[in-house]
């Protein structure tokens, strides 16, 4: 008899692998994009019944609570997405700005981002999630660069450059992990084995993972959009098509803030190593605050959102730096959020760009006049990612204003700051475009509601109720977080 | 392990740390890729000889994809381009040479300050390959932000990623370093297939101001 | 029965008020024309004036509505009532407890508000000036009259205008610097208060530099009656007032006999007619200023007034 | 069981916002919303009124497994909560009746009929909370839902940056009652309240809690200088939403302060009650010099929400000051003046905007300068705004008078108290109170004249008609509690009691056993007012002399044209406009306050122009505090923009110095 806990995580990695190859080959371009939704659907099923079924770690892959609600959201988000990305796309082939050849592509490379995801979440070994975060890295560029156009290709290289750069930095970080690890455990595998070095981590070198946190923060965080090492993320995230930016946001910036965790963790279970958190907090309340001021200055919807992710990186990575029960938690519970909001969001500013045939702000006036669902869901959206009750982000916000400022008063307002300067952008951009009298094209937007709505229901819902298995779950993970 | 072949794995890093002074100094198109050639030469001999004195059989196969790849054909793809696209044949840097290298050299004696720490446990050959290719790898990231140029930029990061398989390969026992090594490989294909696609000659350094205020937002 | 006595007191005290009060305005307009080398009216006239007003019919502008036709019985209803709580020749009335000084002030501010709406009603701009002018003064006469008040409580212990006046009667007193500017405040708050120069000239009908005058401009028979009764009626109250608190000799205290009494009303009659001949000869020697100086006038009362209560924490600590 | 019912009665506000997205857009469902609304508040009413005078019943608590996790919803009746609930739920009750007439008119009913019934269930839900999680999160919510009525009339672009300053103003205050909580829960997170009860914080916290409060409920409530959103929200939307945010939801600011200040944060520092009356007596001369130069009605009316919470933070600054120094009775006396100020000011400032709102949907004009003469056409409105005017303006015999009264009488006891700073301050501070209750005679004298008075200045004010049954009765409701309270404010005392003796462990004399209904706060010797009395006196003398002059001299009447010294001009715009009215007034207190500056175009002599007159005002709080954030926010903003800009080899520079950066810092560090 087979196990089904290893086939399942097989099935997590393999079912987006083969359709990717499928699609890539696949003629039809109409019923690629249902196919696509399709292999999504199956890959949440698979690792929904996670919950069930959890197959023990291997070298290369394991299951964990740390990663298994990622995995979840992950394949959740993908999901809707690609419903989302399936009407979108449509759209785009109908307008003509893709051919049904970059159909295929596009496609492609949608599901073989899902398979370096999973696989980054999944890994085991260190080593293997840094390829997975690079070949994400990779199919991500090719994506953003979709429309060939200059601005996109500009993006595209800059993203590419800068994040290679990023990559290469936490190469060596890992590699410096693995001398650790390697004096102590000994060579080969076991060494690279995250359960592994999470469990002897005390007796590395703390001068060693101090020079490696140094890197893989720095090299990881340039995934994640960390100020200063941000970039890249705004253009990459205007100019990609929209399910991407949702993607990118909702998604992969977790992922790379999921790889700065696992390391995070083994530098905690370090007593002589430097605390991460101070250089976290740092960066952290850098990004808020560079973010919130950035926001005002935008004009291109997309990019503006892009700001606000920079921003939520932030608070998050502030919030794990902060450390603790109830600071960790809301870190967790935030990275949730932000992935279902934000991701919302950019389906709703998708519709919305399609709709209006532009993504300058200046352009779009009353959309809840004009196109009530995409404009209430806009503002509805945009309500729960500046922090306003009663979404979800209020909570988690709450949790890390009131944890911080018992220990650290000046970082706690320093972060409020950042809030409300941030808030002040978002609502003032929100003002112009969802209230007054509309203004530009007023073409009834031919858009899936539903994983918009799905998300910020989920926000919604989670705001009030929480069940008590998640917290559970989250406040351990918690815990182990220090 | 014998004092010689600790000296000779010595001496093929501190190489690498030369040459990659030699880039940083290097002003002319043709000469650099020479240079960087000589670069991923030296890269993989020391490949090589962790691979002997480790008896690690599998880093022959990362030595032989250094020599290949980065020696022989990207550098004449590389010229290829240059000569095909129109690249100017000199090389515009930031600041003056002499400032370049005297921040090289900073950023060498900073790679041995942050080594020094670690506790011997590690192996001095450990501790030392690891202080030589941190040195390159800054020396790789100071070259690419002092040129303003892509090809040299290009360059710049190959020299990352030869220090971080000198790294790699100094690590002993390190799984995994033929993939990563093959991962980067393509990565340096995709940049460089990038350049020619795109037409990229200077994108690097010189971008329309105007043209990304239209899209990007300036002034309100 | 004690309780009868003390509203025939009260009672007493109404009527005394309603009846004395033009015989007020009768007087000062007698000495000032006296003052003048002219014979003046004589000291009934007003009494004739009323009554002759009230026997004439009221002319009404068109677009007048029910505010100006109610207006002049309650500002008199409300000047009446307020000016029988003040204690004129007896103190602890029976009703002394519906209102202290506090509530009394305010009284008067109902009545005004009443009155400055009735000037607004027919859309004139005379009217308009007057009530404008009239709210701005309020506005800085009630501060410093709380100030007043402040400082009178803080010596007294209380608002209530019986306890204050037993209290000034009493040996605590003494002589005080705040006390004095007290009274200077006050006399200031009663001069703007009641339109007596040099704030307003009750007797002009110049239009540029009237202001109570102006707020009435519109009222014609009864109405004017009612109206001009219920100013002589304040002029009465803030002599009662000044009387009975910063001269309260010879008032009677409650369940006092009638003999008290009647010594009582001898005494208020003639702190009357000391305050009328006062006011007489210092409305002869001034003149009138102009209206936007009437804010410095009240701020200086203000001024004092605060500075009254202040000193008086200074000059109690020490 | 009191509280479920309440919790219920949410529900039910809450249940039919949520029937107004999804529900048919039939305009049955107006009727129905604000039906629910009416039905909701007036049960919730009834209940804490009971619980209220209930002396006996005990405080309840109630737990739901929603909101932080492993805390749930804490939710808790006590007299406190009670009371609010109930100035809460009267004004919600009016408001609904209004609405059930006014909300007929709406052309956005879409956007009106689901935030009204939630706004409600937020500020019933702020008053129940017994934990910062649920209060926070019930106070934003308030925010939010108001926020939405606000912009319900967004295509007017004033209404937009209303709109946007409200909630951004809302979230500013939010976060500083955040950072209050987290003061008061320490680094453990101890959310609910009785923890917070049972901690005691060191003085310099307390004191930081203090100030977070002020500025966090502050803004809320609109003190100045956090004033700034209120006259530009409250007006924006629709009427009865604006009689709701003006009489109700500061008084819910204001409890979130009360309960703060004086439940959770334990036994006051004297100094503190000074800063409060110091931004109180601000608050409330500012409010009312800025309501005077307004000639829009319900951007007035606004503002002097701003003066009336002036006036009851002077009452909280006083109950904290007598607090501190251990003079409890003095401390009831003060709270128990501002507590029944609350209540009042909510009754006549709702009743104050139903009439503003049934002033503009007769006339569609906000703008004194184009109303007039509405007393004709409108005689019900026009009595019922009157009513309100004499109220607010703390004549007798309303109630405003009374509660302003019981505050005077908490300032004449400050001499006891022994700190020089504040025997000098209170004085100072009570001539402000006294300043402002003048100047706000004046301006409502100003407000109803210009509106009701006079002649018509324009066509739309000439052929007003009166408003619907609905209306009118919302606000002859609101009528009847202002003569009630103000001629019976024993009975309003006596229900204060359980509050101040569960904040401050005192109360007042029971006023219910005075002699003849007189309130009497201290002693008898001390002071006294008899509202009943009085009025009865008044309307006695008033019907004598009608009487005696009707029935012995003349009643004739003759109509005629107007008099005007004889130099009458048929022109309407010849009237004494609202903006003339205040001249003197500006004259006198603009030049500093407001720099305010008069300006004569007057043309030569043979010149044909019309000449022109201008009136300059500057905002100094704005300019001084509001203007400069905003250029800040927006340097900053201008300076980090370039970044945007540069060239990928910078960026690659940043990465590098960042990189090189750590890493000296880490060899350093060694």
């Amino acid at each position: 008899m087979i196990e089904t806990g290893p086939l399942l995580v097989m099935a997590i990695l393999f079912v987006p692998l083969g359709s990717a190859a499928l699609l890539a080959l696949f003629p039809d371009g109409r019923l690629t994009g249902q196919l696509n939704t399709l292999a999504s659907f199956f890959t949440l099923l698979a690792s929904a019944s996670l919950f069930r079924i959890r197959p023990d770690p291997s070298q290369f892959l394991i299951v964990d609570d740390v990663n298994i609600v990622f995995i979840v959201l992950n394949t959740f988000v993908a999901f809707t997405t690609s419903v989302f990305s399936a009407s979108y796309i449509a759209h785009e082939v109908e307008t003509g700005r893709l051919t049904p050849t970059y159909l295929r592509f596009y496609h492609a490379m949608y599901q073989t981002l899902m398979f370096a995801m999973n696989l980054a979440l999944l890994a085991n070994n260190v080593g293997l999630m840094w390829v997975a975060v690079e070949l994400a890295t990779l199919t991500t560029v090719l994506m953003v660069g979709l429309y060939r156009t200059p601005a996109a290709l500009e993006a595209a290289w800059k993203y590419f450059i800068l994040g290679s750069v990023g990559i290469a930095l936490a190469l060596f970080g890992t590699i410096m992990v693995y001398l650790a690890a390697s004096a102590v455990v000994g060579e080969g595998l076991n060494a690279m084995a995250w359960n592994v070095l999470v469990r002897h981590a005390d007796a590395f070198d703390p001068h060693l993972l101090n020079l490696a946190f140094v890197f893989l923060l720095l090299g990881y965080g340039t995934k994640v959009g960390l100020v200063p090492l941000h970039a890249w993320l705004p253009d990459a995230h205007a100019e990609g098509p929209t399910p991407i930016s949702a993607v990118l946001s909702g998604l992969l910036l977790n992922v790379a803030l999921f790889a700065v965790l696992r390391f995070k963790m083994v530098m905690s279970a370090n007593s002589g190593a430097l605390a991460p958190g101070p250089l976290m907090v740092t960066l952290g309340l850098l990004s808020v605050l560079y973010a919130a001021f950035m926001l005002y200055r935008c004009h291109d919807i997309k990019r503006m959102f892009a700001y606000s992710s920079i921003e939520h990186m932030g608070i998050i990575t502030f919030a794990f730096g902060m450390g603790g029960a109830l600071a960790n938690f809301a870190g967790l519970l935030h990275m949730t959020y932000h992935s279902l909001t934000k991701s919302a969001i950019f389906f709703s500013v998708g519709h919305i760009a399609q709709v209006k045939g532009t993504q300058n702000m200046a352009e779009i006036r009353g959309l809840t006049v004009s196109h009530p669902l995409l404009g209430w869901g806009l503002v509805l959206g945009a309500m729960a990612i500046v922090g306003l009750p009663p979404m979800g982000i209020f909570m988690t916000e709450f949790l890390i204003i009131t944890s911080t400022f018992a220990r650290q008063p000046v970082l706690a307002v320093a972060l409020v700051i950042g809030l409300l300067v941030a808030l002040g952008a978002l609502l003032l951009r929100l003002n112009g475009l969802a209230f007054g009298a509309p203004h530009g094209k007023e073409a009834p937007s031919q858009a899936s509601f539903v994983p918009m709505f799905a998300h910020l229901t989920l926000v919604l819902a989670a705001g009030i109720y929480l069940p008590p298995a998640l917290v559970n779950w989250f406040q351990h993970v918690a815990r182990l977080l220090g | 392990m014998d004092h010689l072949s600790l000296d000779v794995a010595h001496m093929f890093a501190g190489g690498l740390v030369l040459v990659s002074f030699m880039l940083l100094y290097q002003d002319r198109m043709f000469g650099l890729l020479n240079i960087f050639a000589l670069h991923a030469v030296v890269v993989s001999l020391s490949v090589a000889w962790q691979a002997y004195i480790q008896f690690a059989p599998h880093l022959y196969i990362t030595a032989a994809i250094a020599l290949v790849v980065k020696a022989i054909i990207i550098p004449v793809a590389l010229h290829r381009i240059i000569v095909r696209l129109g690249i100017h044949r000199t090389i515009e840097t930031v600041g003056g040479i002499g400032l370049t290298m005297l921040a090289g050299i900073g950023l060498v004696a900073l790679s041995i300050m942050v080594m020094l720490p670690i506790t011997a446990e590690a192996g001095t050959l450990t501790r030392e390959d690891l202080a030589f290719s941190l040195a390159v790898i800054l020396l790789g990231l100071l070259m690419m932000i002092s040129r303003r140029n892509a090809i040299s930029q290009i360059i710049g990061f190959m020299s990352i990623e030869n220090g971080l398989i000198l790294a790699a390969t100094a690590a002993k026992g390190m799984p995994l370093v033929v993939e990563i090594s093959v991962a980067f490989s393509i990565l340096v294909a995709l940049t460089v297939i990038g350049i020619f696609l795109f037409r990229i000659r200077e994108r690097f350094d010189t971008v329309d101001v105007y043209e990304l205020e239209r899209f990007r937002g300036g002034h309100p | 029965m004690a309780l009868i006595y003390d509203l025939f007191v009260q009672v007493a005290q109404l009527l005394l008020v309603l009846a004395l009060a033009p015989l007020l305005t009768g007087y000062i307009r007698k000495i000032k024309a006296n003052l003048l080398r002219r014979q003046g009216p004589p000291l009934l006239q007003p009494y004739r004036d009323l009554l002759k007003l009230i026997r004439k019919e009221v002319v009404l502008a068109e677009n007048a509505s029910w505010i100006f036709r109610v207006a002049p019985y309650l500002v008199f209803a409300t000047t009446l009532i307020a000016a029988s709580l003040v204690p004129t020749f007896a103190t602890g009335l029976v009703f002394s407890s519906a209102a202290d000084l506090i509530a009394i002030v305010a009284l008067l501010g109902s009545a005004r508000f009443i009155l400055a709406l009735a000037g607004l009603d027919v859309g004139t701009s005379f009217g308009g000036i007057g009530s404008s002018r009239e709210m701005m003064i309020a506005s800085l006469a009630e501060p410093a009259m709380l100030m007043i008040v402040f400082t009178l409580s803080l010596l007294a212990g209380s608002t209530q205008l019986s306890s204050v006046s037993a209290f000034m009667q009493g040996p605590d007193v003494g002589l005080r610097v705040s006390l004095g500017m007290a009274l200077v405040a006050l006399i200031m708050v009663a001069v703007a208060e009641n339109a007596r120069i040099p704030v307003d000239n009750p007797a002009t009908h110049l239009e540029l530099t009237m202001i109570h005058e102006a707020m009435i401009l519109e009222y014609s028979g009864r109405h004017l009656a009612v109206i001009e009764a219920a100013a002589s009626l304040k002029l009465l109250l803030y002599f009662s007032l000044i009387a009975c608190l910063f001269a309260p000799w010879g008032i009677a205290t409650a369940g006092q006999g009638v003999v008290a009494m009647a010594i009582g009303v001898a005494s208020y009659i003639a702190k009357l007619a000391a305050g009328g001949l006062l006011l007489a000869v210092f409305e002869t020697g001034t003149a009138k200023m102009r209206v936007f100086r009437v804010s410095d006038f009240l701020g200086a009362a203000l001024m004092l007034g605060l500075l009254a209560a202040l000193l008086l924490f200074v000059s109690r600590s020490v | 069981m009191a509280l479920t019912v309440l919790l219920i009665c949410v529900g039910v506000f809450l249940g039919s916002g949520v029937w107004a997205v999804l529900g048919n857009r039939s305009s049955s469902t107006s009727f129905w919303v604000y039906s629910f609304s009416l039905a909701g508040s007036t049960l919730a009413l009834c209940v804490a009124v009971v619980a209220l005078i209930d002396t006996e019943a005990p405080t309840a608590t109630l737990q739901l497994p929603i909101g932080l996790p492993w805390l749930g919803a804490h939710f808790r009746l006590d007299a406190l909560s009670a009371l609010f609930i109930v100035v809460v739920n009267l004004g919600s009750l009016t408001a609904s009746l209004y609405g059930l007439g006014y909300g007929r008119h709406e052309q956005t009913p879409g956007r009106v009929l689901p935030f009204y019934p939630t706004f409600l269930a937020g500020m019933n839900l702020v008053v129940l909370a017994d934990d910062a999680f649920t209060f926070l999160l019930a106070w934003e919510f308030m925010s939010l839902a108001s926020w939405a009525l606000v912009m319900a009339h967004h295509r007017i672009g004033a209404n937009l940056k209303a709109g946007y300053i409200y909630l951004l103003m809302a979230s500013f205050g939010t976060l500083t009652l955040l950072l209050a909580f987290g003061l008061l829960a320490g680094a453990d997170g101890g959310y609910d309240f009785a923890a917070m009860r049972a901690a005691t914080p060191s003085a310099g916290l307390a004191a930081a809690v203090l100030a977070m409060a002020l500025i966090g409920a502050g803004s809320k409530a609109g003190l100045v200088p956090l004033h700034v959103w209120l006259p530009l929200a409250h007006p924006a939307a629709p009427s009865h939403v604006s009689a709701l945010m003006s009489g109700v939801m500061t008084k819910v600011a204001v409890y979130g302060f009360v309960r703060i200040v004086f439940d959770l944060l334990g036994p006051p520092d004297w100094w503190w009650g000074g800063a409060v009356l110091v931004l109180g007596g601000v608050s409330a001369v500012m409010g009312v010099l800025y309501a005077l130069m307004q000639h829009d009605l319900k951007r007035l009316l606004a503002y002097h929400t701003v003066e009336n919470i002036g006036i009851i933070f002077i009452g909280l600054g006083l109950a904290l000051c007598f607090q501190a120094n251990e003079m409890q009775l003095a401390a009831a006396l003060a709270l128990t003046a501002a507590l029944f100020h609350v209540f009042n000011h909510s009754v006549f400032k709702s009743l104050l905007f139903f009439g503003a709102g049934a002033v503009l949907g007769a006339t569609g004009e906000r703008d004194m300068e184009r109303l007039g003469g509405l007393i004709h056409r409108m005689p019900l409105t026009a009595i019922a705004f009157l009513v309100g005017s004499i109220a607010i303006s703390a004549l007798p015999p309303f109630n405003g008078f009374v509660s302003e009264w019981l505050t005077f009488q908490a300032i004449l006891l400050s001499p006891k108290l022994p700190q020089w700073l504040l025997k000098l301050l209170v004085p100072a501070v009570g001539a402000m109170l006294a300043l402002s209750a003048a100047l706000a005679a004046g301006c409502f004298v100003k407000a109803f004249g210009a509106s009701f008075l006079g002649r018509a200045r324009s066509e739309a004010a000439q052929n007003a008609e009166e408003t619907d049954a609905a209306s009118l009765t919302a606000m002859f409701l609101l009528v009847l509690v202002c003569l009630l309270a103000g001629i019976l404010p024993g009975y309003f005392m006596d229900a204060l009691a359980p509050v101040t003796r569960q904040l401050l462990g005192a109360q007042l004399p029971l006023q219910q056993q005075m002699q003849w209904l007189t309130i009497v706060p201290i002693a008898t010797g001390r002071s006294s007012y008899n509202g009943l009395l009085l009025f009865a006196m008044i309307a006695v003398a008033g019907f004598l002399a009608v009487y005696v002059i009707h029935r012995w001299a003349s009643h004739a009447v003759r109509r005629s044209a107007i008099w005007d010294c004889g130099f009458p001009d048929d022109s309407p715009a010849a009237q004494y406009s609202a903006g003339s009215f205040a001249q003197p007034i500006r004259r006198v207190y603009g030049a500093v306050v407001f720099r305010a500056r008069e300006e004569v175009d007057m043309p030569a002599p043979g010149d044909c122009r019309p000449a022109k007159f201008h009136v300059h005002i500057r905002d100094l709080i704005w300019d001084a505090l509001y203007a400069p954030l905003e250029s800040v926010v927006g340097f900053v903003a201008d300076w980090l923009s370039k970044v945007q800009f540069w060239t990928i080899r910078a960026y690659l520079t940043l990465v590098f110095s960042t990189l090189v950066g750590l890493l000296v810092v880490l060899s350093i560090w060694h």
